[in-house]
Formats: C-alpha cells, sequence, structure tokens
C-alpha cells in the first residue's frame, strides 16, 4: 500500500512539474490521468519494491553524492587519456567480483562502474562483472570493493 | 552577458556535435555508429536545453525531455534488434521471459 | 537595420550538419548505418525546427522522425538486403532532371511567401488572431493548437483519426500480426 | 545588494558551463582520436556524465528556483539514468557479437581506423 501511495503522489508531482498549470479543469485532468496510470500498475500487479523505489532514499542520495565525486575524479582521468598528444593507454579487460544480496543493489553497482568514466560493466555473470576498462589504472581492486560495498549498504541497508 | 555565454556554448555544442558526426559517418563497426548516435543525441538534448535558455522560452526544454526519452529507447530499440536479428523475436522473448518469470512467483 | 541576431549562427551550423549527413546518407552502402544516419537527420532537423519556433513540428518530427521510425526502418530492413546495390550512373540523370525542376519550383514560390514574422501575413491576419485572444476565454486548454483541432476542428480531427485506425488496422490485417505471434510463441 | 548576489550566480553558473563545455568537447574528440570501439566507449562516457550534468546545473544557476529549473533536474536526472543502462547496452551487444576489446599497450603513430568511405564534413 505504501507503495502505491508513494508511487501516486509521484506521478502527481511528476504531472504538475511538467505541465505546470493551476486551473482547476486542467488539475482534474491530470488527478485522472494518475488515476489511470494506478490502475492498469496495479491490474499489471507490478507495484513493488522495484517499481517504487522511494523507501530507500535517506540511503541512495547520499551515496549518489559519493559517487559524484568519484566520477569527477576518474572524468579528469579519462579526459588526461583522451586529450593527451601522444595516446597512451593499455586497456584491460578485468573481472570483478561481486557480493550483493539482491538484484537491486547489483544494478546499482553495475550501474555505478558503467557511470564512472574509464570502466564500463559489459557483461554479468552470476558472481562477477565483466569489466572494460580505459586504463590499467582504473582497474584497482580496493576501489571497485569500496564502491561494491557502499552500494550494497545503500539499497539493502546491510554491509556485505 | 549570460547571453553571450549561452551563445558561445550553444555554438561549442554544435561544434561537438559536428565532430561526432565524423565519427557516425567514418566508425569502422556498427556499434560504433550506435554509441556516436545516442551520444549525439544527448548534445542535441544539451542544445536544445541552451537555446531554450537564450532565447527565454520554456517549451525547448520539453522537447529537450522527449528528445532525451526517445534517445534512450531508440538505442535501445536498435541494439535489441542486433541481438535478435528481428523485432519481433525480441519482442517474443520478452514476453516469453515475462511468463517464465511469472510462474516462479 | 536591427541588430544582427546570433543565434543564425545556430541555424546555419544546424543546416550545414543536415546537408553532411543528407550527403552521407547518399554515399554509404551499409543500410544500418544508413538507418541510424535517417535518425540522426531527425534529430538535427527537429532542433532546427525549435529555433524555427515550430515547437509543435519538433514535437512531432522527435517523437515519428526520431522514434518511431527508425524502429519502422529496422523491421522493413528484415525483409531486405543489408547493403545497397550501386545504382547504375545512367539512371541518375532522370532523377537529377526531376529533383532540379522541383526545386527551382519551389525557389521560384519562395518569392510569394510573406517575409518571416510578418504581423500582416494571411496566417496572422485573419482567423489566426481571433483564435488566439478567444481560446482562453471559450475553452480552457491552454495549447492553442490542441484547442483547435479537438474543439474548433472537432469533427474533422474525429474523422481523421477514424481513416488513420482504419488505415492502422487494415495494415495490421495484411500483415498477420496474429499469425507471426502464434509461431513466435511455439 | 541584489546586483553583487545575481553577479555571483552569473559567474557560478558561468563556471560550471565552461566546465561542461570543455568535458563535452573533450569527449567528442576522444571518441574521434581513440583506437577502438570500447576505449571510445569511455570518452563517450565523459561526455554523458559530467559534461552533461555540469551545463544542466549551470542552465538550472541561471534559471533560478522555478518550474523551469525542477524540469531541467528532471532532464539531467533521466540522462544520469539511461546514459549507463545505454552505454553497458551498446557494450554488451558488442561483446556478445564478438568484437575482441584491443588489449594491448596502444601507442601512436597514428590509429589506421580507416574509415569504409563517406564523407567527412
Amino acid at each position: 500500500m505504501i507503495y502505491g501511495v508513494s508511487l501516486s503522489l509521484v506521478l502527481a508531482l511528476l504531472w504538475w512539474v511538467l505541465s505546470g498549470y493551476d486551473k482547476t479543469i486542467l488539475l482534474s485532468f491530470g488527478a485522472i490521468s494518475v488515476i489511470i496510470t494506478m490502475v492498469l500498475v496495479f491490474r499489471m500487479r507490478i507495484l513493488d519494491r522495484e517499481t517504487a523505489p522511494f523507501y530507500r532514499l535517506h540511503t541512495l542520495v547520499p551515496y549518489y553524492i559519493w559517487l559524484g565525486g568519484e566520477i569527477a575524479k576518474s572524468n579528469v582521468a579519462v579526459l588526461k587519456a583522451a586529450l593527451k598528444p601522444e595516446i597512451d593507454i593499455t586497456p584491460r579487460l578485468v573481472r570483478v567480483p561481486v557480493q550483493a544480496e539482491t538484484d537491486l543493489s547489483r544494478c546499482v553497482f553495475a550501474n555505478s562502474i558503467t557511470l564512472t568514466p574509464g570502466t564500463v560493466t559489459i557483461e554479468i555473470e552470476d558472481d562477477a562483472f565483466l569489466v572494460h576498462a580505459l586504463d590499467s589504472a582504473f582497474t584497482s581492486p580496493d576501489g571497485f570493493a569500496e564502491m561494491n560495498q557502499n552500494a550494497s549498504r545503500a539499497t539493502d541497508g546491510v554491509p556485505s | 552577458m549570460m547571453g553571450w555565454v549561452n551563445l558561445i556554448s550553444l555554438l561549442a555544442m554544435a561544434l561537438a556535435m559536428a565532430i561526432m558526426l565524423g565519427r557516425l559517418f567514418a566508425g569502422p563497426t556498427l556499434y560504433d555508429r550506435v554509441l556516436a548516435a545516442n551520444s549525439f543525441g544527448t548534445k542535441t538534448v544539451l542544445l536544445l536545453l541552451i537555446f531554450s535558455l537564450l532565447v527565454g522560452r520554456a517549451d525547448g526544454v520539453d522537447i529537450a525531455l522527449l528528445y532525451a526519452l526517445i534517445n534512450f529507447v531508440a538505442t535501445i530499440a536498435i541494439l535489441k534488434f542486433f541481438r535478435y536479428r528481428s523485432l519481433e523475436v525480441a519482442l517474443a522473448q520478452m514476453s516469453l521471459r515475462r511468463a517464465i518469470d511469472g510462474d516462479d512467483e | 537595420m536591427t541588430e544582427f541576431d546570433w543565434t543564425q549562427l545556430l541555424d546555419y551550423s544546424l543546416m550545414a550538419m543536415l546537408l553532411a549527413v543528407g550527403i552521407a546518407i547518399v554515399r554509404l552502402r551499409n543500410l544500418f548505418a544508413i538507418v541510424m544516419l535517417m535518425g540522426v537527420y531527425s534529430l538535427i532537423s527537429a532542433a532546427w525546427f525549435v529555433s524555427l519556433d515550430a515547437v509543435d513540428v519538433a514535437f512531432t518530427e522527435a517523437a515519428v522522425g526520431a522514434g518511431i521510425s527508425t524502429v519502422l526502418m529496422l523491421a522493413a530492413m528484415l525483409l531486405t538486403a543489408r547493403e545497397a546495390e550501386p545504382v547504375k550512373a545512367g539512371r541518375h540523370w532522370a532523377a537529377l532532371i526531376v529533383v532540379s525542376v522541383t526545386g527551382a519550383a519551389l525557389f521560384y514560390a519562395v518569392g510569394d511567401m510573406p517575409i518571416y514574422g510578418d504581423p500582416n501575413s494571411a496566417a496572422n491576419a485573419y482567423v489566426g488572431m481571433d483564435y488566439i485572444t478567444s481560446t482562453p476565454n471559450e475553452i480552457a486548454v491552454p495549447n492553442v493548437v490542441t484547442a483547435v483541432l479537438a474543439s474548433y476542428r472537432g469533427f474533422d480531427t474525429f474523422g481523421e483519426t477514424v481513416v488513420i485506425f482504419a488505415a492502422g488496422l487494415g495494415v495490421m490485417l495484411l500483415l498477420g500480426l496474429n499469425a507471426a505471434k502464434k509461431e513466435a510463441g511455439k | 545588494m541584489m546586483d553583487a548576489l545575481s553577479l555571483v550566480r552569473d559567474f557560478v553558473s558561468i563556471a560550471f558551463m565552461a566546465v561542461g563545455i570543455v568535458f563535452v568537447l573533450a569527449g567528442a574528440i576522444g571518441v574521434v582520436r581513440l583506437p577502438d570501439f570500447y576505449t571510445r566507449m569511455h570518452a563517450a562516457g565523459v561526455t554523458d556524465t559530467l559534461g552533461a550534468e555540469m551545463i544542466v546545473f549551470g542552465l538550472m544557476i541561471q534559471a533560478g528556483f522555478t518550474l523551469l529549473s525542477a524540469k531541467l533536474l528532471l532532464v539531467g536526472f533521466i540522462l544520469f539514468l539511461t546514459s549507463p543502462t545505454a552505454t553497458h547496452a551498446v557494450a554488451n551487444a558488442a561483446h556478445r557479437a564478438g568484437l575482441n576489446p584491443l588489449l594491448s599497450r596502444h601507442q601512436p603513430p597514428h590509429p589506421g581506423d580507416d574509415p569504409e568511405g563517406g564523407a567527412k564534413p
């Protein structure tokens, strides 16, 4: 039930932000569209913690702020590698072990690897990701482990 | 003053788009082209955002939002197509997978 | 003479990109690359429409040109080869003549068009102004184009929708999507 | 007082946008220069993350605390969510199709990726 309420609130907010209308008749149109969407969602039975992952915002937001710092750091490194007059890189393909309780936490971890420039997840296996790195400087196992720990703490609430 | 800044960034974005076109034309493999097209779409979104603030009309932001979504959907559609060689097989596989997942629950 | 409008530079660069993409589409042989370039072409042209104040057209171009038609083109490519065959040079001449005549006629017609943004032109002078002034009072919908399509010309739009719906149904029946689904489900 | 405040706001916005533009241009140059598909992918990622977000933030500071700014935030959020997914999808498709990454140490002279025909602008 909490998922339904939070999803309808978010949908209503989204509608209002996108339209910016304040007349009664238009707002009622918006309310009708939110109700129709909720009916569809209920009928499709996809209302669960993955459809409405708002219950973890208080841990996800700090995580993404931390990730933003990491992204900025590695962005500068990639920038240097790409703009050097003589390209000098050693691309690497590494297997990164993953410890994650849920699919959501695996997904957030894989997304974080891809978001950080210089590393991209190219294949997802049972207990590891295949990661392509632009340079051998990006493949420190400690960095991946730290990111994995932070990701699973943010999504599952347990440090794994 | 902000007008000039926005104008310069607008033209810089157009320059980046033009550079990306070079990779789009040359790209030896298909995946290079998909990547370049996706990145080109991101740059178009940014161009539209800057333009709509430059001329002070909010409409461009809506278009940019639509672009960001369509760009993503088109990229995924193209890749699904290449993975399965047909859109119908891709759709059928998806519905098959959903049916299997549904049985498990 | 007003001040130079620097956003013109954007228009020119977008047009140059359109030209480059067009030439590349003609030159390339790989059909997948051409499909992708056509998506990029409509992305650029939609950006150009925004810069020309035609936001509604840009919306349609983005949704139809970049989204749906890319997917449709890919689906159509299933039925054809992956590489285009080179066309004999002799056939180019007829096409060139047709294109030049059409282009010349269009250029001739440009002379009769009103100046860009002219307040006295036919499009701005007659009922257009009425719609713009009376829509907020008569119909609450803020978008004038929506109000005209759905209310003032409601029956017209209804007819168009019926025609398009019938055409879509006909195409689906002809293609036999149902049979394909059965086959895939086996 | 108001003037000084808006001047500061303008400067912050200019700083954000300048950084963003540098990253976007560098990403585009990287996509053209780097030797193979997988390495180009990283350069495109630079554009998608920091470049795009910086420009969006710069524009948000210009727009102030309005509905427009909320829309800009939404665009930035969608880009932030979709770009890694799209990058992963491209990389995964290339990997499944058997495109082998270049793994040796790469050094110039110029990478000879020859265009397969087609006009350069």
